[in-house]
């Protein structure tokens, strides 16, 4: 299971960080979210950092990312820089979209991160456009595609995956199966929960992968990367997850118990990555605060790159209505 | 942004109450009233309209769809063929663009195209419009689209007591009708007189007189242009306020008489300027009321791109009440 | 397989001639456009004649269907009037529709039969409707819902098929397999071809029958609606058939061969049932000149019908835009 | 249908055969442009504008979808964010209803929302309107509603130059662009100077001079309107044609430049009249020529109700000359 993954000292050390990094940004969010500073929907990732953390590690900076509305952690793990999520939580200029993007709408050009989505399912279509044109321009790029499990139950998840199939073009399909789409357990949304049983529809071959673990994602993910260039087709992965918090900032929770909840707490990606680090002695306790203090020290430079970012001037609110050129 | 105080035979409730109450009353009074729509049960409704709901009438009649758009509005669409009258909620109306293949090719066409075979007494309800700091791809206004299909009735409930009454008289149509409640509405209270049983759901009501200048508008743009009108007031100019309440089949002679009154006409609508029902409404004055008019139209509407997150911007996007007076005042009094 | 159909005499007679009428009722059409009688598009059922005739019978009066754009056969084999139809066809006032909707929207509310619908893929959401109304009505009405394999590709087929699952509709899903959909062969433009496998995607069962064998077509869909009695759930049916003639009368067929028409056409549900009967002496000769006397003068009498029909008055045209009340 | 007879300097061809040629230059001259669309290469297109285009491109170049409107203009604009120069054909503009939400939500939303990071320089080709016989759900023409769109730009060829070479210029532009080709227009015949290399495709054009009244109009009404300016003429009125060609951004100038001439306007449109373009065209008039204007504005649209099949009854839906002509007539000449 963990063949591809080399999990040397340095790479534990570094997933780890990169978890706690999504973890204490989003805490952060939340802070900025009662001070009023961050408005509008906040849809944390909490309890999902293992999924993109160890999918991303499975990319190389050519590959490229089509996210969802729930995307700090996808952001993050993509490399994206805190700075400008930061800013761009906060509506400031410097933020990766000018402010104009906020929680759900992230882009980042360099880092081939083509955008949280607002529409449940609407990058999906995206998805085949970035992989076929990277195949038509001869790059050898994947594009992973997120979407949870209730993006599933649209219709454009099915156009997707057909004609990815069909295409044979290279997508890694990444479904966040945390169980609900807001109050929607997936078992009342789905007449079949068997997700890589539904891709077979499309003869789309996949798997599922416990979403807690992430060295479990990253295998899975490097195995399935290298099985979608050998078998030049897409490939779909099911990562099990589970949300810990509310949907959004707006949600009672009354779909589900707080004793759920807690049993899912209780095997969250973090504390299950550190134990066990801890346990067998790969990590050592100044390692531990090393990292934590260095992710809380990039976390308030990005507040304070953040706050003291301009706001975008209203003079400008129409540039980029249309287009004067297309960058390159 | 709140209505004066209730009076003795009045009382006062929310918006988001008022919309409940009026569910409430058609799963009552009717079995064959049903809902559905994505997270009205368990969650309790997006804008927490529908709690409640599921626990008094059951998972038959409160019924929680997966995300497909477009296959429960034409379940809706469907079941009205067969007898039953279906509310369906679209959460907001960024997301009726998937299911807008079933409203205007099935919905609205059926009817006329079986000859009046069937009727299809289909009501959805969505919300519309800005103001919460969700960007672009939440934040649209586009019930000036939907007023543009025959066979649609549009109604824009912009006060308590519509959104307490007009989905009555939507369940009565026999023809599909689509009820737009704005986001920014919900917390605000209003009185409803306690001998209110009903409202209509054909024509524009004025719910300011005035002589100079008429401002014409509807929903989530109501509160706004009334706050202007008092700041106009208060510099002598006296507005009428006009709201459309129902944006299809347009209440043209309402428009007209306001403006035969008073000769001027700035219209205010959240949807983006070019090809707004804004547009529909002066082009109605311009070939209807020509005569009548001592001064060009002119509009408020929404700026022309696409909204976005950060809380200065997209307050420049939309109307407000400033900008509204700036437009009205230089109308009746240009500089 | 058989099993279910009663093939008593009588029976083996009125298949033949439901699949007799349907070819000569289009063959009439074909010279009517040809006269420009009949004008628009016109879709012809010719070749899977067997589909609709071998479906309708199973159903009862009470049932509901949901017809495609190709729907002559649909609602000749559903018992509506050819006169109505007929009349449609060339945009009557005694058309079943008053001539608005014309040869790809026939509706008859008499017999549950709820619309040609021109939109592939755009009926399929309103069978969830009809079966869930009569459910929750207390009716056990079955609804059959035909659509082409091409609708296969549409999102709304995914929704649609969830939904109905999930919510265990009572309806009988019937894929008119005709191996294209315009000039798209299906292996083009599906990456599973394997209908029944993508069903079980949505935990429908389903099954692949012969579509060019009428006994084996209303075998096997009383066999699903007895099915979908006793489990309560939708299901599947493919009906592998062919389309002998062109997609619509503008079309070139430049994606299939002559040859490939041709071996099709000896399979054809009407050549292969009559030799069937006559090879094994079911129907004599002067049985078969009945049928087919009496089929002509069924289309006569509705051609007749139709050319004596008034035009709508254009004063109507707005009559129905909105309905005056629900009729009942 | 036909245009004046060819000069020396001029080939001959159709309307559909234009289309095909813009479409061979735009593969020819630029390696990224490719072709998707339902039934465009083995099936030859199904108005055979891109009939031969597979066998000389391939492929990969000329890409047969399913029946997956969402997904494949979606993948229009995520090859678009990544270097390509997608042409999507939706058949209809009735399917392009299920690629709404590609459309609106994406294509023209990304570049604003992405700080400007991405252009989406896509063209999507579509046909429109009515006249074929193929009732309500074949026959909308909803082009209006795209141009309400902020961030699109949508071009309404009518003329054998425009569907020539309006393609050109919409590859050229770094933003989405609909091109609606009205499917009447498909088997017409006109001129093309042999000297042509391009059009414009950001203006409004006079087709008609004149100086007793404006008709405003477009695409597939665009002959119907000269038509009727020839009837006119006949009885002594003199109208002025104005093709818009360019729905959105609209070409304001030119609208007004012609009303500020004949004081007089009626607007031709095959939308259906609540709500359209027409409006839109209108209330500019009232907004910003009001002045200029000797008499209330006038519209031509289609009936509000779903196209029927019967052919005398989809006339009459239609705007047809006649229309045009006693609209026209009594607004210069009042009986
Ligand atoms: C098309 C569409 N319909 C509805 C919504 C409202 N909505 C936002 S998130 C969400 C649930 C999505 O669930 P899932 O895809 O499982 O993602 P998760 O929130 O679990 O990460 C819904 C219904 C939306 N944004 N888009
Ligand atoms: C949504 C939509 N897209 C495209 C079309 C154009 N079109 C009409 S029929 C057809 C092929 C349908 O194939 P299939 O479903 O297999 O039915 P068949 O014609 O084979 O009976 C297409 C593409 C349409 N009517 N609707
Ligand atoms: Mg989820
Ligand atoms: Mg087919």
């Amino acid at each position: 299971m963990i063949k591809r993954v080399h999990l040397d000292h340095a790479h534990m050390q570094h997933l780890l960080k990169a978890m706690i990094r999504i973890r204490r940004f989003e805490a952060k969010c939340v802070e900025l979210y009662q001070a009023q500073k961050i408005l509008g929907f906040l849809h944390l990732y909490d309890g999902e950092e293992a999924v993109s953390v160890g999918v991303m590690e499975a990319l190389t900076q050519d590959d490229a990312v089509i996210a969802t509305y729930r995307e700090h952690g996808q952001a993050l793990a993509r490399g994206v820089d805190p700075k400008c999520l930061m800013a761009e939580m906060m509506g400031k200029l410097n933020g990766c979209c000018r402010g104009r993007g906020g929680s759900m709408h992230f882009f980042d050009r360099a880092r081939r991160f083509y955008g949280g989505n607002a529409i449940v399912g609407g990058g999906m279509p995206l998805a085949l456009g970035v992989a076929l044109a990277d195949k038509m321009q001869g790059r050898s790029a994947i594009t992973a595609c997120f979407f949870g499990e209730g993006a599933v139950d649209e219709g454009e998840f099915h156009e997707t995956l057909n004609l990815a199939s069909l295409w044979r073009l290279p997508i890694l399909f990444v479904c966040e199966n945390n169980l609900y789409s807001m109050g929607m357990a997936v078992e009342r949304a789905e007449a079949d929960i068997d997700f890589v049983h539904k891709a077979s529809g499309y003869r789309v071959a996949g798997e599922k992968v416990d979403g807690m673990d992430v060295v479990a994602v990253e295998s899975a993910a490097r195995n399935a990367i290298d099985r979608i260039r050998s078998e030049n087709e897409p490939y779909f992965l099911e990562c099990r997850t589970y949300r810990f918090r509310a949907h959004s900032m707006f949600d009672a929770q009354l779909y589900r118990s707080k004793d759920e909840v807690e049993v899912w707490r209780k095997k969250g990606p973090i504390v299950r990555f550190q134990t066990w680090l801890e346990a067998n002695r790969l990590i050592k306790p100044e390692e531990l605060a090393t990292i934590e203090e260095e992710v809380d020290k990039e976390i308030a430079a990005a507040v304070a790159f953040a706050e003291a970012g301009p706001l975008e001037p209203v003079s400008e609110l129409e540039r980029f209505v249309t287009m004067e050129e297309v960058p390159s | 942004m709140n209505a004066p105080q209730a009076t003795a035979a009045a009382t006062r409730l929310t918006y988001r109450e008022a919309c409940k109450q009026a569910l409430r009353d058609a799963l009552l009074s009717d079995p064959r009233v049903f809902l559905m729509g994505e997270d009205i049960g368990r969650y309790g409704g997006c804008y927490a309209v529908t709690k409640g709901l599921l626990e008094e009438f059951g998972e038959e009649r409160i019924r929680d769809t997966p995300l497909s758009e477009s296959a429960f509005v034409g379940a809706g669409v469907g079941s009205a063929m067969v007898g039953m009258r279906p509310i369906v909620e679209i959460m907001t109306v960024n997301f009726s663009l998937l299911a807008l293949d079933q409203i205007v090719n099935n919905a609205v066409t059926i009817p006329h195209m079986s000859g009046g075979q069937f009727a299809i007494p289909l009501v959805i309800r969505m919300t519309t419009g800005g103001g919460r700091r969700v960007a672009a791809q939440h934040s649209r206004s586009l019930e000036g689209w939907y007023a543009h299909i025959p066979g649609l009735r549009v109604l824009t409930p912009a006060t308590v007591e519509d959104a307490r009454f007009m989905l009555k008289g939507a369940l009565a149509d026999p023809n599909p009708v689509i009820i737009f409640e704005h986001v920014m509405l919900y917390n605000m209270e209003g009185d409803l007189p306690s001998d209110m049983k009903e409202v209509d759901i054909a024509h524009a009501k004025v719910r300011r007189a005035g002589r100079d200048v008429s401002l014409i508008t509807y929903g989530g743009s109501l509160f706004k242009t009334l706050q202007a009108a008092d700041a106009l007031a208060s510099e002598g100019i006296e507005a009428e306020v006009i709201d459309l309440r129902v944006l299809r089949p347009l209440d043209t002679k309402s428009i007209l008489d306001s403006v035969a009154k008073t000769r001027r006409c700035v219209i205010i609508d959240e949807g983006w300027r070019s090809g707004s029902i804004s547009a529909e409404v002066g082009m109605r004055i311009a070939e209807e009321g020509f005569f009548e008019l001592d001064a060009p139209l002119r509009r408020v509407c929404s700026r022309e791109a696409p909204i976005p997150y950060a809380a200065h911007l997209e307050d420049a996007c939309l109307p407000q009440a400033a900008t509204i007076v700036a437009v009205a005042r230089e109308l009746v009094r240009p500089s």
